[in-house]
C-alpha cells in the first residue's frame, strides 16, 4: 500500500517530458509518441480493430445483404462495399478496395484516407504560392492534388490519419487541417440552416451580420480560431466522417452543406446545383440520376439529442481515461459500447448491461426498419424496370424515376452512416419512414395509370 | 469531537485491513476521520466528486460527512470502519469500478441524511411505510444536489 | 436505535391536522379537502384546462384535420370527436359527447370518466356478494354495472375521478382500483412480455415459476400489495390513460395486455380473439373489420426511455411544488410544458427554451409523419374503394383489405396517443413507418393484379 500510494503522488505531479521538439514536417507518429506515450499507444492500438480483426479486409456488406447490389446497380459500391475497421487501416483498405482497384478514382479519396497535408503545401508551393500566403497555397495543393488520378496522388502520401491532422505540433492543441472541410464549414457558417449545438457559429453570424450592417469585410468563419473546445472534439472528426461529393468534371472534393447538414438540405443542395441538378449515378436498372450517401456521421449526430445537449464525438470515441493519477484521451478511437463504463457511465447512472440495451434497442429498431425500406426500394425498382420493359409513358416513368432518388436517398443517408441509428435515432426513422412513402409512391405511379 | 474514539478507530481499522499504522499516516488516515473535505481529497481519485462538490449547490451548507456518514453516533461508527475497510482495500488492489459509483447501502446513508436536514420540507412527502419502503429515493430527482449535474 | 429513526420519521410526517374522518363511503373531494387543502386546491384546478379554457367543449380534432372523418367513417368518431381536456370535465364531456348522445353505449364508459366505486359494491352486494369478499364483490358490481346501457349506468355515479380513486382513505396512501385495470395488470404479469420498466412484475414472476415448481397455490399479481411507490405514480394513472375494448356480445370492458404491452402484440391479441379475430367496427368505406385505438399513453410511456429510466407519470405531470415550508405533489394535472421548471428542471439541467423546443421537435416530425401516413391511408381507401367498385377479385381485396387493419391501427394507435409521441419518440415513428408501408403495399396490392 505505502508503495502504491507513494507512486500515485508522485504520478498525479507528473508532467510530460518533451523529448522532441515537433514540428508541421513531423508527420511520423512514432515521433511524437516519444513525447506523448500514452496517447501514441492508444493509437497504435486501432490496429487491434473493433470487430474485424487483423485480417486481409473486413466483412462484405455484400454478402451480408443480398439486396445491397442491386440497390446500389451501376455504382462502384455494387462492387465492394465492406465495414470499416480501425483507422490504423485506412490506407491500406482503399488501396486494396476493387472500388480503386477496378474503377478510376481520383486523388480526392485521399483526403480522408492518409496524411496529405505536407503533399498539400508541397504541390501549393510548386505551383508558386509562397509561404506567406498559407490559406492559397494550401487549397491550390488540394486542389492539384485531388483532381489527379488516384495512382499519381498516391506516390505523395504514406501514413494513415497522424498526430499533425489534428494537433498543432508546438502545443498539441486540437485543430483542423482538413481543406474540404475547412471550406465546407464556412459555407455552413454562411447558410440560415439552423446549428443550435455549434454555438461558435451562431455567434459568428451575429457577428457577420454587424460587419455586414456597419459596411466593414467580413472575414470568414475559422473553426481552428473561432470553434469552442468542445466544438473542436468533434471537427477534428467531422474533418472525414461526413457526406462529400466530386465536383464535375473534375472530381474535386465538396461537402455538400451550403444549405445546412440535414439529409433533406443537402438533397435540396443537390437537386439546385449546377442549374439542373447534380447526381452520383445512373442506376443500372431503372436509369433514375441517383445520389450516393457516403458516411455521414457529423451530420446524422448533429440532429441527434446529444449534439444538441453538447455531447462531442471524442466524449463518446475518445473518453477519458485514468491512467494512474493522469487522465488521457483514449486514443484508440473505437466502438463506444466496448468501454461503456468510461464513455457512457460518466453522465449515465445506470449499469452497463442496461446502457447496451439501451444502445441495441434503438440500432435494432433501425436496423428492422432499414429492412422494411430496403424492400420497398428493391420493389420499386422492380416495378420501374417492368414499366420500362412495357413501355410506359415518359411522364409516369419519370415520376417513378423521381420517387427512387428520393427514397434513395434516405435510405442511403442512414444506412450508409455508421452508427445503425445511435447517432439521432428519431431523424433516422424518419428518413426511413419517408424513404418507405417515396418507394411505395413510385410503385404506384406505375400502376396506377393503367387502373385509374 | 473527541479525539479518543477516532484514535480507537484508526487502531480497529488497522487490525482489520493489516495495514501498519505508517502505512495510514501517510495515506492521511487521521484526516479521513476528520469531517474536513480536504481529508477526502487526498486520494486523487476523490478529486472529481471534492470539485464537482465546491460547484454544488450544498458546498456551502454540507461537507462530504453531512451526506456520507449516519448522524447516529453508533451507525457513524460502523459505517466509518465499513467504509474504511472497503476503501483500503480498493485503494490497495487499485480494482475498483471506473467511474466510481456509490453503494446501494451508502445510497441509503446519504438519503437519511438529505431526511434529516429537510424533515419539515418533506414531511408530506415521505414514504407511508416509513424508512422500511425501499423504493424511496430523494437522489433519483436530486442526482445534481451533491455534486451538481453529470459532466 | 431503529426505533428511534422510525419514530422521529413518522413524527415528522404528523404534520397536517385530521380534521375529517375520512372512510371510502366519502367520495366528494370537498370532505377530503378538509384534511389536504392544499392538494384539493391543485386538485379544484382541473377546471382551468390547460388549453381549452371552460367553454362548452374543446375544439373539435374533426374539424382541425378533415381527414379524420374519412379514416373513422363508421365509427362514432368520426361523429364527434375533440381534445382532451383537465379531469374536472370528464364526466361532463362524456355526457354531452355525441358518441354518447347518439349511438347506444354501454356502461363501461363510466368506469374511466366518475367514480364508480360505491356503485360497483353497492351493486356486488345487491347481487348477494357480501362485504367477506370485497374482490369478488367488487368485480360482479363492475360487470353488472358495465353491461347495463349508459343512461340506466349514469345514474349511479355522480363525480369525475376522486381522492378515493387513488388513495386509501385512512392512510392516504397511493391505490389503484378500477377493476379493469386490476384483472388487466395481472394478465400482463401472467404474460412472457419483457417489461423492465416495471420492476414489481418481474420480481413476482420469479416468485411464481417458484410456486409452480414447488407446487403451491399461486397467488395472482397485486399492486395494492407489489408494486413500488415509484411504480404506483403511473398505475394510478394506467387506471385510465390505456387502450381498451368492449367484449362481445356483452360490452364488457376489457384492456387488452394478455401478449403484452407494445401496439405489435395488442395487434397480435386482438387477431387471436375469439378465434377468427376481434374487431371494433367495419369502415363505413372499404368494408375492412378495423380496430380503434384509444389513448395508449400507458402502453407507448412504457415503450420509452423515461419509463425505462423509472421516471413515472406522475414525475411529469404531478410534479412536487413548493408550498411555503411544505413539498407536495401537484394535484393540478396537465401539461408538464406548462411548468416544465418544476416537471423538468429537476432532471434535465438545460434552459426552459432550450426543453421546450426538444419537446416540440420530437412532436414535429412525429405529427408531421402522421399528416403523411394519414393520406397514405386515405389513398388507400380510396384505392380500395374503386377496386370495389370495379368488382375485383376477392382475393386481391382481402389482402387490401387486411392491410388497411394493419396500417389503420398504427397509426391509429399514435394519433389517438395523447402526447404526439413525446412519451416514446422511437416506437411512435417505427409504428408510423409501418403504416405507410402497410397502406401502401394495399394500394399496390389493388393495382397489381392489372399490371403485372
Ligand atoms: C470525406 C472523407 C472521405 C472521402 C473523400 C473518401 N472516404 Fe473512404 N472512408 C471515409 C470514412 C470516414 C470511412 C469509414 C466509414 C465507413 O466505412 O463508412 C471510409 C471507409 C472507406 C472504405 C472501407 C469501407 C468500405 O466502404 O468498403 C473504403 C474501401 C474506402 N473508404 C474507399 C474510398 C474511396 C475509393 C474513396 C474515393 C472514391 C474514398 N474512400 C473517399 C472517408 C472518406
Ligand atoms: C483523416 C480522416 C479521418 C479522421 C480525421 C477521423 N477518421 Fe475515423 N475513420 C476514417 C476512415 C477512413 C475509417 C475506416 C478505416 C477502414 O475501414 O479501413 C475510419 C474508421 C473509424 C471508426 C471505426 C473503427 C472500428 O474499429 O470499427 C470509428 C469509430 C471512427 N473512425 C471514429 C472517428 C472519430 C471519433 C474521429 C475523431 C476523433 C475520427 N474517426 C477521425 C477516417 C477518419
Ligand atoms: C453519445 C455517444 C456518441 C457520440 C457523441 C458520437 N458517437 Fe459515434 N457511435 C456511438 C455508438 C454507441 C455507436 C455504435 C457502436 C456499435 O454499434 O458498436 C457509434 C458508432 C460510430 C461509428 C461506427 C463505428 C463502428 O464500429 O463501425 C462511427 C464511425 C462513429 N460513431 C463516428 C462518430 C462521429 C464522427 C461522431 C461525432 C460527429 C460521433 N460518432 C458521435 C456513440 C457516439
Ligand atoms: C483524429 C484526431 C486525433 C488524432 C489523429 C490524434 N489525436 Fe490526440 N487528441 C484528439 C482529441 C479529440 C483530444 C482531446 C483534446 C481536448 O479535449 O482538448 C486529443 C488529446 C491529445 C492530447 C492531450 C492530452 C489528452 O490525452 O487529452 C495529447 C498529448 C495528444 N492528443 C497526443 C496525440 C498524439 C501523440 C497523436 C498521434 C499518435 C494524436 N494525439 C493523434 C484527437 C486526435
Ligand atoms: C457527456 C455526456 C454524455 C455521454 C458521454 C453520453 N451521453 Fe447519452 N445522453 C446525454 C444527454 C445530456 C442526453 C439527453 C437527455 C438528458 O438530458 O438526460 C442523453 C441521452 C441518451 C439517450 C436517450 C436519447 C435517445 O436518443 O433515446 C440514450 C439511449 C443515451 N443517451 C445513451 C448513451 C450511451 C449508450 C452512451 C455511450 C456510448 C452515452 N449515452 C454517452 C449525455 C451523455
Ligand atoms: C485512501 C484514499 C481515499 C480517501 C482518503 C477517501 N476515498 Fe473515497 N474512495 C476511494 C477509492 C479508491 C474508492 C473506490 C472504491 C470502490 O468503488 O469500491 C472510493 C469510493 C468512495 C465512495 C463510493 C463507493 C461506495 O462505497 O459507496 C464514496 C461515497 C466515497 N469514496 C466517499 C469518501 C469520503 C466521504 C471521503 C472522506 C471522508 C473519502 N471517500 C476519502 C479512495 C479514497
Ligand atoms: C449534499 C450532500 C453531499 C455532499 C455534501 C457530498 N456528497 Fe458525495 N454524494 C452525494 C450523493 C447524493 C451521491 C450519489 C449520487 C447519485 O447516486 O446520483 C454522492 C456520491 C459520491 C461518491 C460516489 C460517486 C458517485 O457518483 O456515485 C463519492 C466518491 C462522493 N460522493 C464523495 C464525496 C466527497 C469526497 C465529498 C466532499 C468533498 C462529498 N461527496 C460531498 C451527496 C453529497
Ligand atoms: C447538513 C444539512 C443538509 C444535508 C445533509 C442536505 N441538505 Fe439540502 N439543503 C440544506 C440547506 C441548509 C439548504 C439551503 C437552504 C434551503 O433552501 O433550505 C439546502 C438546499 C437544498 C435544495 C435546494 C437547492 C438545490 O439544490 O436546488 C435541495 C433540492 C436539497 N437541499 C436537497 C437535498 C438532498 C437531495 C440531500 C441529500 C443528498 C440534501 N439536500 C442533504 C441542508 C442540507
Ligand atoms: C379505459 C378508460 C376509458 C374508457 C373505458 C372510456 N374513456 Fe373516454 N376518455 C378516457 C381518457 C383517458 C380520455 C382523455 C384522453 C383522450 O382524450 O384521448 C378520454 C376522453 C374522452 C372524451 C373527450 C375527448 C374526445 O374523445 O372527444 C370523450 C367524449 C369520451 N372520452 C367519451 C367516452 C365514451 C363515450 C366512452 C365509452 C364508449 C368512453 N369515453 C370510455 C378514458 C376512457
Ligand atoms: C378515472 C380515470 C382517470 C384517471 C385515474 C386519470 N385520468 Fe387523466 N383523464 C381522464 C379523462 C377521462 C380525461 C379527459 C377529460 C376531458 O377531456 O373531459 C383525462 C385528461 C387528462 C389530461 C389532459 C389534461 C388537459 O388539461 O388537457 C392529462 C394530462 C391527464 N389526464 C393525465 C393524467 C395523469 C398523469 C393521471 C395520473 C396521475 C391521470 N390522468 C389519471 C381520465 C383519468
Ligand atoms: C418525462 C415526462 C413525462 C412522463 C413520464 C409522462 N408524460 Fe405525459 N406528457 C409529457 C409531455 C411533455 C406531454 C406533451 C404535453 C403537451 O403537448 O403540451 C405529455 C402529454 C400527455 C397527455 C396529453 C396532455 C394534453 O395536454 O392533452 C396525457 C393524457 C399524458 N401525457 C398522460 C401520461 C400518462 C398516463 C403517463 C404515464 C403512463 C405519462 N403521461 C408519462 C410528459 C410526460
Ligand atoms: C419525484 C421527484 C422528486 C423526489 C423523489 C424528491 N424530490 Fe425534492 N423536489 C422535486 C421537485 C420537482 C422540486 C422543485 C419544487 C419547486 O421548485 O417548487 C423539489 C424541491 C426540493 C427542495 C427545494 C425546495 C426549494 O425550492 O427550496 C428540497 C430541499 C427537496 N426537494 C428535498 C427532497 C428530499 C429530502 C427528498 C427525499 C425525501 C426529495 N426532495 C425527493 C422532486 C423530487
Ligand atoms: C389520479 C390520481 C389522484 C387523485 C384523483 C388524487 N391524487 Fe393525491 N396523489 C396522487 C399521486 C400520484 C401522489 C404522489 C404520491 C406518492 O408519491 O406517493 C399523491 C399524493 C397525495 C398526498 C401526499 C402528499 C403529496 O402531496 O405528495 C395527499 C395528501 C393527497 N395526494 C391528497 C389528495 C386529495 C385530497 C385528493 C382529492 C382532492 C387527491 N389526492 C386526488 C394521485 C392522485
Ligand atoms: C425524474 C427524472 C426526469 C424527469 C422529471 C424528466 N426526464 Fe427527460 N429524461 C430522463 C432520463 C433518465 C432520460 C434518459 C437519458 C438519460 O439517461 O439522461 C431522459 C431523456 C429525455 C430526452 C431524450 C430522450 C428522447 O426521447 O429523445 C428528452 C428530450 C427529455 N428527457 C425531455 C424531458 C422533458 C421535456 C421533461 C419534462 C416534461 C422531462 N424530460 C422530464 C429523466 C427525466
Ligand atoms: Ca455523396
Ligand atoms: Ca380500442
Amino acid at each position: 500500500l505505502w508503495q502504491n500510494i507513494a507512486e500515485r503522488k508522485e504520478e498525479a505531479r507528473q508532467l510530460h517530458f518533451r523529448l522532441v521538439e515537433l514540428t508541421e514536417d513531423i508527420v511520423d507518429p512514432a515521433e511524437w509518441g516519444k513525447n506523448f506515450p500514452r496517447q501514441y499507444d492508444g493509437y497504435r492500438r486501432t490496429v487491434e480493430d473493433t470487430r474485424h480483426g487483423g485480417s486481409e479486409a473486413p466483412p462484405s456488406r455484400l454478402e451480408k445483404d443480398p439486396l445491397l447490389k442491386l440497390i446500389y446497380a451501376g455504382h462502384p459500391f455494387a462492387v465492394d462495399f465492406r465495414e470499416a475497421r480501425g483507422h490504423a487501416y485506412m490506407l491500406r483498405d482503399q488501396d486494396v478496395s476493387e472500388r480503386t482497384k477496378r474503377f478510376p478514382q481520383p486523388g480526392s479519396c485521399l483526403h480522408c484516407h492518409s496524411t496529405p497535408l505536407q503533399a498539400y503545401r508541397q504541390h501549393g508551393r510548386q505551383a508558386g504560392i509562397g509561404d506567406d500566403r498559407p490559406w492559397e497555397q494550401l487549397i491550390k495543393g488540394f486542389e492539384i492534388l485531388s483532381t489527379m488520378p488516384y495512382e499519381r496522388a498516391r506516390a505523395f502520401v504514406s501514413h494513415p490519419v497522424a498526430c499533425v491532422d489534428c494537433h498543432e505540433p508546438r502545443t498539441a492543441q486540437l485543430r483542423v487541417t482538413r481543406p474540404a472541410f475547412l471550406i465546407g464549414i464556412r459555407q455552413l457558417a454562411r447558410s440560415q440552416a439552423p446549428v443550435p449545438h455549434l454555438p461558435s457559429i451562431a455567434k459568428w453570424r451575429q457577428e457577420h451580420q454587424a460587419h455586414l450592417q456597419a459596411g466593414r469585410p467580413v472575414p470568414e468563419y475559422d473553426p481552428n480560431m473561432l470553434a469552442t473546445r468542445q466544438e473542436m472534439r468533434s471537427f477534428v472528426c467531422a474533418q472525414c466522417h461526413v457526406e462529400y461529393y466530386f465536383r464535375k468534371p473534375d472530381k474535386l472534393l465538396v461537402y455538400p452543406w451550403r444549405a445546412g447538414l440535414q439529409a433533406d438540405q443537402i438533397e435540396d443542395y443537390y437537386d439546385r446545383l449546377d442549374g439542373d441538378g447534380f447526381s452520383d449515378w445512373t442506376h443500372a436498372v431503372t436509369g433514375a440520376p441517383l445520389l450516393k450517401a457516403q458516411h455521414p456521421e457529423f451530420e446524422m449526430w448533429s440532429q441527434g439529442i446529444h449534439a444538441r445537449s453538447g455531447v462531442a464525438c471524442a466524449d463518446c470515441h475518445m473518453p477519458y481515461r485514468r491512467e494512474g493519477a493522469i487522465k488521457i484521451s483514449d486514443h484508440h478511437v473505437r466502438s463506444p459500447l466496448r468501454q461503456i463504463n468510461v464513455a457512457c457511465q460518466t453522465c449515465h447512472r445506470f449499469p452497463e448491461q442496461e446502457l447496451e440495451a439501451r444502445a441495441r434497442s434503438i440500432q435494432e429498431r433501425t436496423l428492422a426498419l432499414v429492412s422494411r425500406t430496403e424492400k420497398a426500394l428493391a420493389e420499386l425498382i422492380e416495378a420501374l424496370n417492368s414499366g420500362k420493359q412495357r413501355g410506359a409513358d415518359p411522364q409516369t416513368l419519370a415520376r417513378a424515376s423521381q420517387a427512387h432518388r428520393r427514397a434513395h436517398w434516405r435510405l442511403d443517408f442512414v444506412m450508409s452512416e455508421n452508427s445503425d441509428g445511435f447517432h439521432a435515432p428519431h431523424e433516422a426513422l424518419r428518413l426511413l419512414a419517408e424513404a418507405i412513402d417515396y418507394a411505395r409512391q413510385g410503385q404506384w405511379a406505375i400502376a396506377s395509370p393503367s387502373t385509374r | 469531537m473527541a479525539n479518543a474514539p477516532k484514535i480507537l478507530l484508526f487502531i480497529l481499522v488497522g487490525l482489520l485491513t493489516g495495514i501498519s499504522g505508517y502505512t495510514f499516516h501517510f495515506a492521511e488516515g487521521f484526516s479521513y476521520l476528520t469531517d474536513d473535505p480536504r481529508a477526502c481529497v487526498n486520494c486523487h481519485v476523490m478529486r472529481d466528486q471534492y470539485e464537482s462538490w465546491q460547484k454544488a449547490s450544498h458546498h456551502a451548507v454540507a461537507v462530504c460527512n453531512d451526506c456520507h456518514v449516519p448522524q447516529e453516533p453508533l451507525a457513524r461508527l460502523g459505517a466509518k470502519l465499513r467504509n474504511g475497510y472497503a476503501h483500503s482495500q480498493a485503494f490497495t488492489l487499485m480494482d475498483f469500478h471506473e467511474p466510481i459509483r456509490i453503494r446501494e447501502v451508502n445510497r441509503r446513508i446519504v438519503n437519511d441524511n438529505c431526511v434529516r436536514c429537510h424533515s419539515a420540507l418533506v414531511a408530506e412527502i415521505l414514504p407511508h411505510k416509513g424508512a422500511a419502503d425501499p423504493s424511496w429515493n430523494c437522489i433519483q430527482c436530486h442526482t445534481a444536489s451533491g455534486h451538481g449535474p453529470p459532466r
